[in-house]
């Protein structure tokens, strides 16, 4: 299509310049389609993740934990606009960081993406918008039930412009990783091993959920956590093969990938609790399937799809283990950010030096297993600089709030649960069956309106 | 000292403790319960098989009170939770040997 | 894209005239893949908002409220059809209404949209009908908890016929709003302010809920809430970006509005309740969304990303105090109708009339900041004009309804629930956790089967 | 669109031809746009479809019932990538099956689909891939709530590559009944007169539920199974439209068709039921919709709108019969397949023998209506064929597994609820509302640390 | 009077329902309860954290009767709740002081 | 034989459980139950509505126990139960007339 059309175009050169020069002469309307709704679907992840998260804590926490996600959608929404993209994807600045020029977006509205010229500049935009705000909803998993709804608030502002911003700007907006050839199709790196570290970095400072390892904490209703999964999942085709900024062979390259794993990996998850301790959980399949797609992103559009299925498998094995260990450790990494997406997207980094492959994508890079052992060294290199940068500024960030606004609630808060002692409601008031009433409430009458208004008596009681 | 419980209208829950507060009683444990009896329950629809519901929700009312103050409670209740239709419940009246309040240890009527 | 088609076509004139003639000669693939996108993520809206406004209501009403945007759903899909597309879109009679001559869109299976020309026309009129779905089910917010489920369905297809599709021949259709110049890009008016002044007539009429002040009403499913905005928010970015029609600049630029404006609406709406009321709620977040959704919609395709937040900003402190003030007031509007779209519309299209840019959307119109006062004018115009004549006709029908079959359900019923007096269900027989047993429950044996069957009896009892 | 490259390209022959060979030369990025997202939507239908079943069984058996259709989804991705797709789509042998040519996908990931030359071949394979996941999980209706885990993967897998990778071959692949003029627009045979058949013969070998007609099995969570059917008629829209395998009008014709067909069959059911029983259900209305979309699924492409609505409006009503007279049969189809997919699919295969239309799809044929009985004829063959092949095949299969590893779960296992026998779970913890605490679980110490770690005592008790 | 409480099997609840039912005995009000005894719970695993949970689902039954059906009451429930394996349950038998039908007021036994 | 109803802190069940556990008594009865009292509720906001929810979340057990371990027990759910805070709870002792275990139709201490 391209081909063609570029070939058009020398064909017509004595047509007026103009003609090409508008402001989407070369604007795709099939991959600028596939990124809106690529957009769209990796938004619904962060909805997603707060249900899968949401479902895995007790219910008293149940939309403490939701408001995380969904508030970093609003509020990393905004800053995004603002500055953060422009960070991130502006012009370099010694291939440390972008420049503010893009401040506002002002500038772009009518451009086409430097980095994938037949899309909108602001499609591009608001896709890596996405990503930008689920990967600190990523780390709440680690400080859920226990985080202050400010610090919250305040942490993700300054993460996201601090390091995640930085980093997507090494990765992806000319920076020196992308510089060095490393590979990271769709963000294992800079989503899923930062948000990995930053919650290893979170839960040393916050510490502990009360009673942990002493009391029962059981997921309050894994339907919900599911129902969460099954969004991720679907969410993830646009996150992967959305990052092909193509709709062509590649977005169906990565598609496949992305599926292939995801189902490996919640099979081999499955499979190893299953012999590990006597029976396939549900939670298991769900969890390993997150795995399978952690670990396949950084590798999505460089691998085939029989590659796919040794990092899913892998990925499901892995952190099943890496998630079994966690209690011996007593460390409480609440929702098993570590064990999942930062032993799932390490092994994906890595994995990528292993399997990638010029026969499947071009542009990428042949791995270990197929003869360049380069690539894995520099995957490894990325990974611990990752490691490093990461850790180093979320512990300051982190101490920062802690020393102004505190990151924790008080120990009677985190008794009686965030949804009552932070935002003022509970998840369910299931009540009474059949009357449908709520023996727990009651009208604060002054609250409401003066005196209770007497119009109507409730004749019909059953 | 007297046990009283009661089964009452879910929707009379509010007004009976509100009344039974005035008259002094301090404390109260409810539960949801299932009651059946003289008044009908309804009848549900799956996919064309019927299902007959003869369970009604009601709220259990435990109420431990000293032996003068019984009177008074269960004809509070008898008044508040009266709707005059069939299935206003029913108030059960017991002896109860002895009441320990945990925080303090105390017993008998110092513990109500 | 479509300029070197253009060009192409003159450039190649001596073809035969006929290869352009074809029936999807000008057809853009990219265009109808993110129309059909798009009307599926508008489809998907009304389910969310039955999961939006089900979560709200109580326990034995869930499956009542639930169905009311469901069968709306159901009837309009088959409205729109046979005669409510005709009657909106079809030829113009007078500025007024469209004819019926599309009744049944035999005729129009194999064209091309007049409105959009790149895509076909069953697509366009597919993506307006779930526009007409989403509407009344908007309205039945109002009367929930209450309304008899015949005097819904009637009422729905009535109104859609009476009210929406004249509405939005006037707006969209060739009528006269559109005519005299007013911006609505996706809705503001015909969707949202003409559900709200529906929901005030229906208010009106219909009277409170009994207990409405005296008993607590909590929501009694808050996830479900959430679950049905995060819905909402995906689906309107077909909503808003689909309404470009087209998969280039302009969808883009409605997308990163849409999102922008829900972002800071939310933000704003908790910020706004934490100050007032000393903590900000998971049910305030998701309603400021909402509300900013609302208010962003006449106005995607025509403002920057940064007024985008202005307009956000503001739809969620308005919608917020609207409905705080809603229990003093006593009305019964009682999922707050009024209180978002009715007030989140409004400020939608006048905020339409201030923010509106040439230099975002050359088709557009320059807004009072822009240096057009008049399109401020134009827009309060069609404010007022949307408010008289749905007030109107809404009340007309709905008049009807209360006379002729009734509009309210039994005082009984309404004690008992929707779910059990109406549609003889309960939404959920959580009954015993371990044995799964609900003990509210019994077989009618005869309703089931002449007599028991006695052939398996059951011995594996625990 | 395409009809202008191909003028573009005879018009250029004097271009160097390798332009026009590249591996991606004729690739539509719109038309793959479309399938792409089509097949994110197809793959939402099984998560959907486990949602819908989950709600519809006990409490006790949530989880293993969302688990039948969840694994299922995992373990086809692999098999489908693996040898499914070659046996169904590879070269033909015969007409009877494809070979394995095409195992691991390997040989044509940079080709484009032989069957949609405008897309790349592997979203095309995935495409299908998401068929063959959704057929198998919705036999898992059938035998909820008692089937062995181990046995549904065998089976699943086992069905899959002998009885849906066939029945795919000839239908769509090149295979017998393609050949002799059957259509079947996007799966009524393949997919659920095939997976009714598989459901009839494992309610006949594995029997019916303990307690079936004797104790109550009310759905216990029929907000789930609702919001299971909506996002069924979201992924409808890829599942039909998608078939279309292009983005154009016929895409537009199967969306516009379905979507009346889901709404016509909804109301058509519930108003059966509200005469027939007093009542319209909730449970009835998406019951409802999924019939309709099940009788659409043939004929999408094939057919107008106003026949849509026939055939929605027949499917309603013939679904509602069915299932309704299952008591009185009293074998335990427990979640109705049979009852929705067999009749539906049937009911669906013959209608598109009646109104199927050369004017709607010059490529289908013409219907009884259209003055061409042969066609009905045709369609009945393939039903019966259908009925025939599935039916042994699935015996065999069955049969099989129940001699080796067995179909059924212990008694006290199925007593004790499929979650907490065979997964170690429960479906939700909703204990104590105020404290979030659930008296039924404490923790195994030993099994989490070997000592309970003293570190912390929980001071702040309420 | 006597009250009798009953802790039994959940899937039992219709058939003793309906055998007391059959009884004579009008009303009876039904909670959903855990019970801790000789009967094993099971063990739940989350993500590798294993949960041993010991109690089981059971339903209690509270009846009022006059002291002449009592002894037949427990019979008809002792024979209809046992399937003879553990955790059928126990049967709790004490006296009560007064009902009263708050519909009516009436008190004693024609309040039952 | 006594019965020993107690209403307590949810998350002291478990330790109450095992304190009585070792004191010999081999089952009880557990049912999640609302406690209205000294203790606070809370206050929740629906969209600018205020609910003030007077009810607490506790546990309600029921012991049957012979009357020799009864003091023991009460003892026991005294110490183990207490915090020291408002809303610790209550322990209420009465008679009970007879028990029958339904498994084997026994009667009396033996039944327990
Ligand atoms: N004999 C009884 N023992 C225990 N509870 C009873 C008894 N009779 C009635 N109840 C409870 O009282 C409730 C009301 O009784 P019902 O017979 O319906 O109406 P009324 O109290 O007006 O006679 C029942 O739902 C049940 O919970
Ligand atoms: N001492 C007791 N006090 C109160 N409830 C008891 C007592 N012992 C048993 N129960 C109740 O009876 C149920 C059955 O008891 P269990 O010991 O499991 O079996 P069985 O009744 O066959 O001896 C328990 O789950 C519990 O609810
Ligand atoms: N008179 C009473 N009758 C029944 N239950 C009571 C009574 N008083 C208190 N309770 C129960 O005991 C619980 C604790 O009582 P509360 O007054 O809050 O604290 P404390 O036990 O420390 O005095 C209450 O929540 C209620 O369930």
């Amino acid at each position: 299509m391209r081909i063609i059309l570029l070939l058009i175009t020398g064909f017509m050169a004595f047509l007026p310049a103009r003609a090409f020069a508008g402001e989407t002469s070369s604007l795709d309307s099939g991959d600028t389609a596939w990124l809106l709704i690529s957009t769209a679907l990796v938004m619904l992840m962060t909805p997603g993740l707060a249900f899968f998260y949401g479902g895995m804590v007790r219910r008293k926490n149940v939309l403490g934990t939701i408001m995380h996600s969904f508030m970093i959608l609003c509020a990393v929404s905004i800053v995004w606009v603002l500055w953060g993209y422009s960070l991130a994807f502006g012009p370099d600045i010694g291939g440390i960081v972008g420049s503010l020029e893009w401040f506002g977006l002002t500038d772009i509205i009518h451009e086409n993406a430097p980095a994938a010229p037949t899309v909108p500049h602001l499609i591009f935009m608001m896709f890596q918008g996405m990503f930008a705000i689920i990967t600190p909803a990523l780390i709440t998993g680690a400080f859920a039930e226990r985080m202050k709804f400010s610090a919250l608030l305040v942490f993700s502002i300054l993460w996201v412009t601090f390091v995640y911003a930085p980093l997507a700007h090494w990765v992806w907006g000319g920076g020196w990783i992308g510089n060095i050839g490393a590979l990271d199709f769709a963000g294992g790196t800079v989503v899923h091993i930062s948000s990995a570290v930053a919650a290893a970095a979170a839960v040393m400072l916050i510490g502990r959920r009360k009673g942990y390892l002493r009391e029962p904490m059981p997921p309050h209703n894994l339907t919900m956590t599911i129902l969460g999964a099954a969004l991720l999942w679907f969410g993830w085709f646009g996150f992967n093969a959305g990052s092909a900024l193509a709709s062509g062979t590649l977005a169906a390259i990565a598609l496949v990938t992305t599926n292939t794993a995801a189902g490996t990996a919640a099979l081999s998850w499955t499979l190893a609790e299953w012999i590990h301790r006597g029976k396939p959980t549900a939670l298991g399949a769900v969890s390993g399937a997150v795995a399978g797609l952690v670990a396949i992103t950084p590798a999505a559009g460089f691998v085939s799809p029989l590659s796919s299925i040794v990092i899913g498998g892998g990925a499901g094995v892995l952190c099943y283990f890496a998630v079994s260990v966690k209690p011996k450790l007593s460390y409480d990494d609440s929702l098993d950010v570590i064990g999942i997406h930062g032993v799932g997207g390490t092994w994906g980094a890595l994995a990528t030096g292993l399997f990638a492959s010029l026969a499947i994508n071009p542009d990428g890079a042949n791995g270990l297993f197929y003869g360049n052992p380069s690539l894995l060294k520099t995957q490894a290199v990325t990974v611990i600089a990752t490691y490093a940068f990461v850790f180093i500024v979320s512990i300051i960030i982190l101490k920062l709030i802690d020393w102004t606004i505190g990151l924790r609630v008080s120990e009677e808060d985190e008794f009686n649960g965030l949804d009552q002692a932070v935002h003022g409601e509970m998840g369910y008031h299931f009540g009474l069956g059949g009357g449908g009433f709520s023996p727990t409430v009651h009208t604060k009458a002054e609250a409401i309106s003066p005196k209770p208004a007497p119009v109507e008596i409730n004749k019909a009681e059953s | 000292m007297k046990k009283i419980e009661t089964i009452i209208k879910p929707f009379k829950l509010d007004e009976v403790k509100d009344a039974l507060n005035e008259l002094g009683v301090q404390g109260m444990t409810v539960s949801e319960v299932k009651g059946f009896g003289r008044q009908k329950g309804h009848v549900e629809l799956y996919r064309g098989a019927e299902y007959d519901v003869s369970f009604v929700p009601k709220i259990k009312l435990e109420i431990v009170v000293s032996d003068d103050l019984a009177d008074n409670v269960t004809k509070t209740i008898a008044e508040t939770a009266k709707t005059g239709k069939i299935g206003d419940g029913k108030i059960f009246v017991s002896d109860l040997g002895d009441t320990i309040r945990i925080r303090t240890g105390e017993h008998g009527e110092a513990a109500i």
